[in-house]
Order: C-alpha cells, then structure tokens, then sequence
C-alpha cells in the first residue's frame, strides 16, 4: 500500500470524524473546528490525487495542489468569518446557543445600552 | 571524509534523539506544570540544537546550512520565551484559581485514550 | 513492510487520534490545542506528499493563524461552554449522525482506493508549459498563470471575508478599531520577541515570495507569514490596529486585487485574452502582481485575526 | 544514512505521540500549551529530517515557516487572560 494511500484512507476517516463533530457538537465553535477538520481531510484526498499523477519528473500534479492552496484560502477565510459571527451573536446574545428557544440570558451589546 | 562526517551525523543526530526523549518523559512524569516548562525549555531545543548539527554536513549547499542553523535560532528564541510567558500565565492561573486544577484531577480531565 | 511505509502508518495514526480527540474533547480548549497539532502533523503529510508548496501553506496556515483565531474566540467564549453540554443531542440523531460520517467516509476511503494509478495528470502539461512564464515553479504558474483566475477570484473572496467581518460591528462601533487593545508591557518577553521575531519574519517572508518563482513558496504562504508578525506586534500592545475608515488601510486591501485587475484588463486590451501576459514580460509581470498581493494578503489576514471593530477609539 | 534518519525520525515521531498524552491530559491549559509547543520543536526536527530523506531541500523552508509560526498559539493563549479582562466593559 502506498504512501498516498495511507495518506487517503486516513483523510477519509478524518473527515467522517469532522462531518459527525459538524453534527453533534452543539457549540459553534466546535462546530468550526470540525469544518476544518473536514476540508483539511478532503484536501489530503486532493493531495492524493495530485500525488497518484506524478509525471514529467515532477514529484505531484501540480493543478490540484493549485486548488488546495485556493481552498485552504478560501476555508481559513470562512473560518475567521464564521467565528466573528460567533462572537458577535455571544456579544448580542450573551450566548452562544444555536437553538431557538433557548433562554437567552441578559445580552451585553453595548449598543443595547 | 564523508564516513567521518557521516559518523558525526550519526552521533549528534542519535544525542539529539535522546534528548527528545527526555524532555518528552520530563514533560509526561513530572509534577507540576513549572517544572515540567523545564522539559520544553532545555530538553527538546537541545535535541533540536543536536539533529541541525547532524544534519549539516548533509545539508549540501551552504545556504540549505544556513537557513537550518536559523530554524533552531528561531526556535531558541521563541521557545525561551513562550516558555517564560506561560510559566507566567500559569502562576496568575494558579493564583486567582481558575484552570490550574490540582493534579489529583487529572485524570477525569482525561481522553478517549 | 519497509520502514518508510512503517513511518507513513505510524504519522497517519497519529493524525486520526488527534482529529478523534479535536472532536471528542470536553473543553474547547482542549479541542483547540489538539487542532493546532494538527495542522503542524499535516504539514509533514503533505511534505511526504511531495507537495512543499501546500505544506507551507499548511504551515502558515494551520499552524499559525488558526491558532491564533480560534484560541482567541475559546478563550472568550470560555463562559458559554457550561450552557451548551446540555445541549448535547439525544442518542438517535448522534446514531444518525455517526452512520452518515461512517458511510461518507466510507465513500471516501472508497474513491481513494479505486482511484486509478497513476491517476489521470495535467503535470505533463504544465511542465511543457512551463516556458509560457519563465517561472520554474509549476504550482505558481497554475496559480498565477493557467488558472490565474481562480487566483483573482481567492483574493476578492478574502476580502468578500473581510467585508463580511467588519459589518458585524455594531452601527456605533462602525468605523472603529478592531478587537480588543492590548496592554503593553515595553520589558516583558512578549514585547521583546515582537520586537526581535518580526524583522526575521519578514526578511523570511520576502525570501518565501522570492523563491516562490523556481521553489516552493509564493505570495500567499509570504503574506500570511507577514501577516502573523504583524499580529505578534499588534498581541504585544506595540502598535495599534488601524481604524477600518482609514482610507490608506483600504488603499492597501484593494493594491493586489488591483493590479491584478489592472494586468488582466491589459491583457484583455493589448493581448489575446483576460490575464494573457505577454510572454516576453509574463515573469516581471507576476512577480509584480505577487508582491502586491502579498501586501494586500498580509494586511488582510491580520485583519481577519483581528476581527470586527469593538472600539471607537485607540484606548 | 536515509534508514538511519528515517529510523530516527520514527522515533521522534513516538515522541511527540507521547507529548500528545500531555495535551489530551492537561490537566491546566498551560500544560497543554506547553505540550503543543514541545510538539512544535519535535516537529520541526521531522521535518527537518524527512527533508534530508526525501531529498526536498525545500522542507527547510516549510520548517522555518513553522519556527517562526509555532509560538503564535501559545502566544495567544498568553495574551487571552490580560486581553479577555477589558472587553467585558468594552463589550467584547
């Protein structure tokens, strides 16, 4: 079994593992960590496959490592996103709970004031 | 020639492995949270210190030298210093009380593992 | 079984028990420091994986920045996490949820396994290519010359990102000061080391663009290096956050967007096509955009760390 | 030499396997810090050494990046206890 192959199976559970913490995690945040975990499994399959089509002595593919390094842009800038709302909902709320009718306790917004 | 610089390798890359291992059992077996700082400030920058020394007569170019005598400044540098920050953060913790539980606690505090 | 492929094993296993610890963790905390390790272990698979330009993205990202995001929003939210254990969903749906994770990975694993190998490849083709932009670093000319527009469009995402952040201040704070101030203390450590780490950085940074031309590295993992000291001096209350009305902060958000619009467009006017650069110039031209990028990237992720204005002024 | 490095470079990777029991236990969040920041020195050795194995001289870069990028998680756990203190009456 090859390298790329370890590598794969093992980003595969990976992201099971983050899909099924995106689930059942009730805290946001976790919830974002487990998004990353998950794009980060997808994109080993992504390097994977770059490595499988080595060629022309070059050790990788070089267009889906391209796409990698778009996508982890593009995740670590949904993740910032992600955990300003987060923040501004703890802000606004005074917590963080994602289900509706939960009480939410005195918020501390200063612009409530 | 190359044997002699290849049992230099060889030396200083198996002290710098020995070295990981002290500061990895310091740091699993020892009591507290300041004394186990020691393992991360000595032990392991120590190891590093030792496997760049081996590998510099592998290093080829003198600029690939270079910039691996520059790693371990670095993390000289960084891990003194974090170091001290944290054994400072973990005083204030212990004083007002907050995360530094007593040990005895450790163990619910614990892992799937 | 060789002793490579026993070390291949060996940093898998490894990395599944961090991601089932980064889920399984009680405190957020926790989970958060497991993710960071994370990051760092990927960047090991990703240098076996013969993709070095990945890795230090992975590194820079990962690594770094993440880090530092996430630890930031756990240790503020530190006070929620009581509240949402009772949150915990009833067994069915955490049932439900762990067969659908398992059938997916599952689906994965599979894809993997019948991919065919060697799987189909455009390197050749990149390789011939290669002479199109003078550059010898395949990953950069994908980057920065066959799907140059992806590239465009990455960087208008960020700052789509940013937009998105700072507009959740609230209308009194809008204009202001991202995130909190922090307290300097000129003779502590943190102050030393923001004052001795971010001339390395950026001397390293410049050499990660620079070589990013033949080697791995380029704009992107420069940036976010950059972007890191700025913050170590921001986290060490040596200077500032900009206020996000300062029109000269904007002016750099927009440069790498802009001159890379500004050499598509010229393209499009005196060449064949959107983002065709002539092939005489097409490395000073790239190289041009990617330093401005990095400017622009820098700046942007420090501010994405920072997060949305919460003060109106410097105090 | 590249079974010995590799060989080496196995070990250290128990090593750091190890120093995760750290992370996973704590019990203070300083110790977890602490531990993710020993990780960091161990993983800049692998690096350093799978570089030399697999003949990618570039690695080196990837573990300057990390060296210079491996203390900003700690560094923020530093700052969030004095950081976190003014925002209550800032709002946050």
């Amino acid at each position: 079994m090859s390298a790329a192959t370890v590598f794969g199976l093992c980003s595969a559970a990976a992201a099971g593992l983050g899909l099924y913490g995106l689930i059942v995690n009730p805290e946001p945040l976790r919830k974002i960590i487990a998004f990353n975990l998950l794009g980060s499994g997808i994109f080993i399959i992504f390097g994977v496959v770059a490595r499988r089509g080595a060629a022309a002595a070059l050790g990788a593919d070089p267009v889906p490592q391209a796409l990698v390094i778009t996508g982890m842009v593009v995740a670590f800038s949904a993740t910032a996103l992600a955990v300003a709302l987060v923040l501004r909902l703890f802000q606004g709320a005074g917590s963080t709970t994602l289900d509706a009718d939960a009480p939410a306790s005195a918020g501390t917004d200063p612009t409530d004031a | 020639m190359k044997f002699m610089l290849d049992i230099v390798t060889v030396t200083a890359i198996s002290a710098g492995a020995f070295f990981f291992l002290a500061g990895t059992v310091g740091l699993l077996r020892f009591p507290d949270t300041l004394t186990r700082l020691h393992a991360l400030t000595k032990a392991d920058n120590l190891g590093l210190g030792l496997v760049v020394l081996g590998l510099l007569p592998q290093a080829g170019s003198l600029r690939g030298g270079f910039k691996l005598i520059c790693v371990w400044l670095l993390v000289l540098l960084a891990g003194a210093t974090v170091s001290q920050l944290i054994a400072r953060a973990a005083l204030a913790n212990e004083a007002n009380g907050q995360r530094g539980r007593p040990r005895t606690r450790a163990r619910q505090d614990g892992s799937p593992t | 079984m060789t002793i490579a492929a026993a070390l291949e094993t060996v940093l898998a296993a490894l990395i599944l028990a961090i991601a089932i610890w980064t889920i399984a963790a009680r405190e957020t905390f926790a989970a958060v420091a497991g993710f960071v390790v994370y990051g760092l272990l990927l960047a090991l698979v990703w240098v076996r994986l013969e993709a070095v330009d990945v890795a230090l993205t992975e590194a820079a990202i990962g690594g770094g920045l993440s880090g530092v995001l996430l630890l930031g929003a756990a240790a503020r939210l530190r006070a929620t996490e009581t509240r949402a254990v009772m949150e915990r969903p009833d067994k069915i749906l955490r049932l439900g949820a762990a067969i659908l994770s398992a059938t997916v990975a599952a689906g994965l694993a599979a894809g993997v396994l019948l991919l065919t190998d060697p799987a189909p490849t455009l390197a050749s083709a990149a390789a011939t290519n290669a002479a199109a932009t003078g550059l010898g670093n395949p990953v950069t000319n994908v980057l920065m010359a066959f799907r140059a527009t992806d590239t465009l469009l990455e960087k208008v995402v960020l700052l789509l990102a940013l937009v998105g952040v700072w507009s959740l201040a609230s209308d009194r704070l809008w204009g202001g000061f991202p995130g909190p101030r922090h307290q300097a203390d000129p003779l502590g450590a943190l102050a030393f080391l923001a004052r001795l780490l971010p001339p390395v950085g950026i001397v390293v940074g410049i050499y990660i663009l620079w070589a990013g031309a033949n080697h791995p590295g380029g704009a992107f993992q420069a940036g976010a290096i950059l972007a890191a000291m700025w913050l170590l001096v921001m986290m060490a209350g040596l200077t500032d956050v900009p206020p996000v009305s300062s029109r000269r902060l904007r002016l750099v958000l927009i440069a790498g967007p802009g001159v890379f619009l500004v050499v598509g467009l010229g393209g499009l006017c005196f060449g064949t096509a959107f983002l065709a650069y002539p092939v005489a110039s097409a490395k000073p031209l790239i190289l041009g955009i990617e330093a401005a990028m990095t400017l622009t990237i820098a700046v942007t992720l420090g501010l994405l760390v920072a997060g949305a204005p919460e003060r109106r002024d410097g105090q | 030499m590249p079974e010995f490095m590799t060989a080496v470079l196995g070990f250290i990777l128990a090593m750091l396997a190890l120093g995760l029991i750290r992370v996973l236990r704590g019990p203070a969040d300083a110790d977890r810090m602490m531990a993710t920041q020993l990780i960091g020195t161990a993983g800049i050795a692998s690096l350093l050494l799978l570089g030399t194995v697999t003949g990618v001289p570039a690695t080196i870069d990837v573990a300057l990046t990390l060296a210079l990028l491996a203390t900003f998680a700690s560094i923020a756990f530093i700052k969030k206890g004095s950081a976190s203190a003014p925002e209550s009456t800032e709002g946050g």
